[in-house]
């Protein structure tokens, strides 16, 4: 295992403590439990607006905790989610006395823990919204499963119910307006190869010079099935048709196309698929009006790519547009 | 142990050999869920069970349902992920059972257990076949149950044995609930990792009541 | 080779084209021959700001073309500097009359090319000016080699001379600027492992599972000497101790604290070394007032990490400080 | 080519053939850059020459000069990197000789070598011995020019075989100019592509002239 970091059970800790360095005006790290929130948390009156997950996904979710997105974020071990206690503290430490919205991607792990968290904070009598992100058309939907993952969608439901917040909006509507979100987003993704968790000290799978996984998770785990290693423009036909199919997109609506790198996908590739999930939309109608290209939700140094294709309405595109100031978006000011 | 009774002394006993076990066993752990999970069970479950051996040693021996209470907790708050709220949900709800008892005995334990599973159920909604920890535990509970006309700890160690196939039986399961679930029939051929560590808790009962 | 591409020839030009398709108000993208300009360029009356180099270095230079940084960037092939004729192209397409900086590093292949296409320039009435960033203390500087390599600083000499460019200054202004830049910042890499050219087809070194390459280039090109891998701090410290003592950086001073990323390392890592880092300039007097992490000058899929310097001035820090906006870079609007 | 005389032709012919041996040995260039470059050598010069091959065959004939003109400034405008401006450079500076004839002798060629020497030289200021095509092409113009009493065809080859040698002797050699000299000493025990690649081109110039 070729990683930089000391011992792997400091590494989610020294990371924190890097960030709390380079963001000083931008955020404060709590560190037993860990959690990070925005320097003026809480801001009185304001919903606030929580995340967390397991790490390895950076920037997502510390990346996003600033003005116009995320107050708080909860960063678990490796791929391991955080603990209810973590959480509890977490929204304690940016409650503005508004309720505090819940982001949870669908996983047994963080939604147990978030939905222990919640009731933890309800009996402290903070009123908490959960969205539950489940953007996955990888992953066969069905209530006799663990359902949809969430993946790329995550990205854009904390920015938009970010701003909302921001904006003043009260937290059934800001919790709305994330759930709408989450119904019209779709998300697939493929690896080129493994990453390796510090602790396991091996990659979690093995894949041939010319294979890959398709319908990839963001935790390592091998994906829906394997495949032989095909052009870009093919691998992105293979993404975007189930996507597109799912929802469904209609011809006329307005998309957001978000071309996420997995974490060791150079920044050329991204753009190579972004052209032709580009050409792809257009050609079934569909007008691509906000974009977003790069490494906003990884696998630690997994090689790979997922598109995530939003339909949106006027106010969605409204508070996307709107200011944020994180350490990985930012715009506006 | 052929009181048919387990005391507070034997239960820190069993939390130890838990503790002890489950880091001998990390690596197995972890490789069953590199399969069809994430990679961290063995390293969630020996964090988790280091932190509590931490506090084990200090803690007073003479209420049950307290040290269970202060494992759940513990792992609630240490393991994570999708096993750390089932596990403290299986302490929180067997401390529940035994609370203010410096022993207990079979009828308790059972009650115990199956309060653990009970909860776990309604945590994590899984049923059996799922292929999850509860392919270990149900089984547990049903082998400890039918263990009649034995001693204590050989209903222990028919439990244990219970576990340990349950969680061989979930090889040829596709998994419907948890990480593995995502993997759809690729998770058939590998056995779950949480059937596995609960396997290893039972284990390790077993050979505390054996004492 | 697993590599999210159609043809390695094609492999610029297509990522290319995504740019267009991702920005499209932000930058316009020239074919034949290749280069990219900020989308209101030429700009009447301002200095242009000009780079390029071989691709392969993403976001570095297109994804920092645009407001308050760069009006071109001209990019080669993977890993080979621009020829004159593009250069002299996207010179003449953002030529506002106030003449244009040339932002070269220090390669032999980019130091011609764009010598040729200075002269040209000068042919055609243009006046260029050219700031040569050569800030990798790994890299021996002697009148008898090629000199150090441009490696970090170019991103801070880029938005450094972009922000005083915007600002109304005159060339030979936004061109001492940048020199100055140049000679306050150092530089210094290692590698986790290797990148592969796309038309090489194989990685450019083999590495054990237990070694890194200590001196690093960002062209894939063997570092100076192999080492056995160390924990993140202990190579924090191999990085920081040359580029100190080489200025020499002095107690008292301020710095900017730039972490980059190689490609393939994840975020949390390079958290990870910004924290020692930081340590490490703190434990010799230095504050660091201002801070980058993040993958901005990379080599393509290669793990690894480089750590620039900079001693910054007040003039400095405030064109650091300026808006900003680029595809990778962006703040303050 | 007993005439002692190159003409247009054989110009275009060596040009072809160069292009040919070139793609022919795309991977060995690049193979020898990786070990001490950037891996693009044999991409650079591939590019290149098949964007000249492609503007030759529709070019005319008559006058050298332009023909090695066209060479220079397609090299210049599609290779990149160090070598696209040292062998525009290089063909540039021989076309200015040859400029306007439809035919060049012995002392015409070794004036065209010797100005393209002194380009590549005077952009890219290496000495000899610093491990890069500056060692390929110096030995070949000695070799050439002192080629008294033989056939301009045995010159050419001899002038081939010097490149050849001198291509070899940079292996030794720690590299001062170019990418190569980042490596310091570890730039040593490997030949240089460039000098391999000028070479290649003497070498296809020689088996032109032999024709
Ligand atoms: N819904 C559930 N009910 C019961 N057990 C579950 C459920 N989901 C997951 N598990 C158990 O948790 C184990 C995985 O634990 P762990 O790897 O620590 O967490 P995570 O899956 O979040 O990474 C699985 O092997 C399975 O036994
Ligand atoms: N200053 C120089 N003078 C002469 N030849 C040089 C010089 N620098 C580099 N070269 C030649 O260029 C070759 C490398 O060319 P190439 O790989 O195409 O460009 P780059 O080094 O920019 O990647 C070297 O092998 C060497 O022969
Ligand atoms: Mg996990
Ligand atoms: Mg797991
Ligand atoms: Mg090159
Ligand atoms: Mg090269």
């Amino acid at each position: 295992m070729k990683k930089l970091l000391n011992a792997p059970s400091d590494l989610v800790k020294e990371a924190l403590a890097g960030m709390a360095l380079a963001h000083p005006g931008l955020l404060r790290v709590h560190v037993d439990p860990a959690f990070l929130v925005r320097a003026d948390a809480p801001v009185r009156g304001k919903v606030a607006v929580l995340s967390g997950g397991g790490s390895g996904h950076e920037p997502l979710h510390g990346g996003f905790v600033g003005r116009g997105m995320l107050d708080a974020a909860c960063p678990g071990a490796v791929f391991t989610s955080p603990t209810p206690d973590q959480i509890l503290e977490a929204t304690r430490a940016v409650d503005g006395g508004a309720g505090v919205v819940h982001i949870v991607k669908n996983y047994t792990g963080d939604v147990m823990n978030f939905e222990m968290a919640g009731e933890l904070a309800r009996d402290l009598g903070i009123t908490t919204e959960t969205v539950l992100v489940n953007d996955d058309v990888a992953v066969e939907n069905s209530l006799y499963t663990a359902g949809r993952r969430g993946v790329g969608a995550t990205v854009l439901v904390e920015k938009i119910c970010g701003a909302a917040a921001e904006a003043g909006r009260a937290l059934a509507d800001v919790a709305a307006l994330g759930r709408r979100v989450n119904e019209h987003g779709r998300s697939m993704g493929i690896a080129l190869s493994p990453c390796t968790v510090p602790h396991a000290g091996k990659p979690s799978f093995e894949l041939g010079p010319d294979e890959m996984e398709v319908g990839i998770g963001i935790h390592g785990e091998p994906g829906r099935r394997r495949a032989k290693l095909e052009p870009a423009d093919r691998i992105t036909e293979m993404l975007m048709h189930p996507i597109l199919d799912d929802l469904p997109f209609q011809a006329g609506k307005d998309v957001l196309l978000f071309v996420n790198g997995l974490g060791a996908t150079p920044l050329l590739e991204l753009y190579v698929v972004f052209r032709k999930a580009h050409e792809i939309a257009a050609a079934r109608g569909l007008r691509v009006v906000r974009s977003l290209v790069g490494p906003y939700i990884t696998s630690l140094e997994m090689a790979g790519v997922s598109i995530t294709l939003l339909q949106v309405d006027e106010e969605m595109v409204r508070y996307w547009d709107a200011p944020v100031h994180t350490a990985a978006l930012r715009w506006g000011v | 142990m052929e009181s048919g009774i387990l005391n507070a002394d034997t239960v820190v006993q069993w939390i130890e050999r838990a503790a002890e076990v489950i880091e001998e066993n990390e690596k197995t752990l972890t490789e069953l869920d590199a399969a069809i999970g994430d990679s961290d069970h063995g390293a969630n479950m020996a964090r988790g069970f280091s932190a509590v051996r931490g506090k084990l040693a200090e803690f007073p021996r003479d209420d049950i349902g307290a040290i269970l209470k202060m494992v759940g907790m513990t792992l609630l708050s240490t393991v994570g992920g999708a096993s750390g709220p089932l596990y403290g949900t299986l302490f929180l709800e067997a401390a529940k059972i035994s609370a203010g008892k410096p022993e207990i005995d079979r009828v308790v334990i059972l009650q115990s257990l199956a309060a653990g599973l009970a909860g776990i159920q309604k945590r994590g909604k899984a049923e059996p076949l799922d292929k999850t920890m509860v392919d270990a535990l149900g089984p547990a509970i049903r082998a400890f149950e039918g263990a009649e006309g034995v001693s204590l700890a050989e209903a222990l160690a028919q439990a244990a044995e219970a576990a340990r196939l349950g969680a061989e039986a979930t090889i040829p399961l596709v998994a419907r609930k948890g990480r593995a679930s995502y993997l759809g029939e690729r998770s058939a051929g590998h056995q779950d990792p949480g059937a596995t560590s609960m396997w290893l808790l039972l284990q390790s009962l077993a050979e505390a009541g054996a004492e």
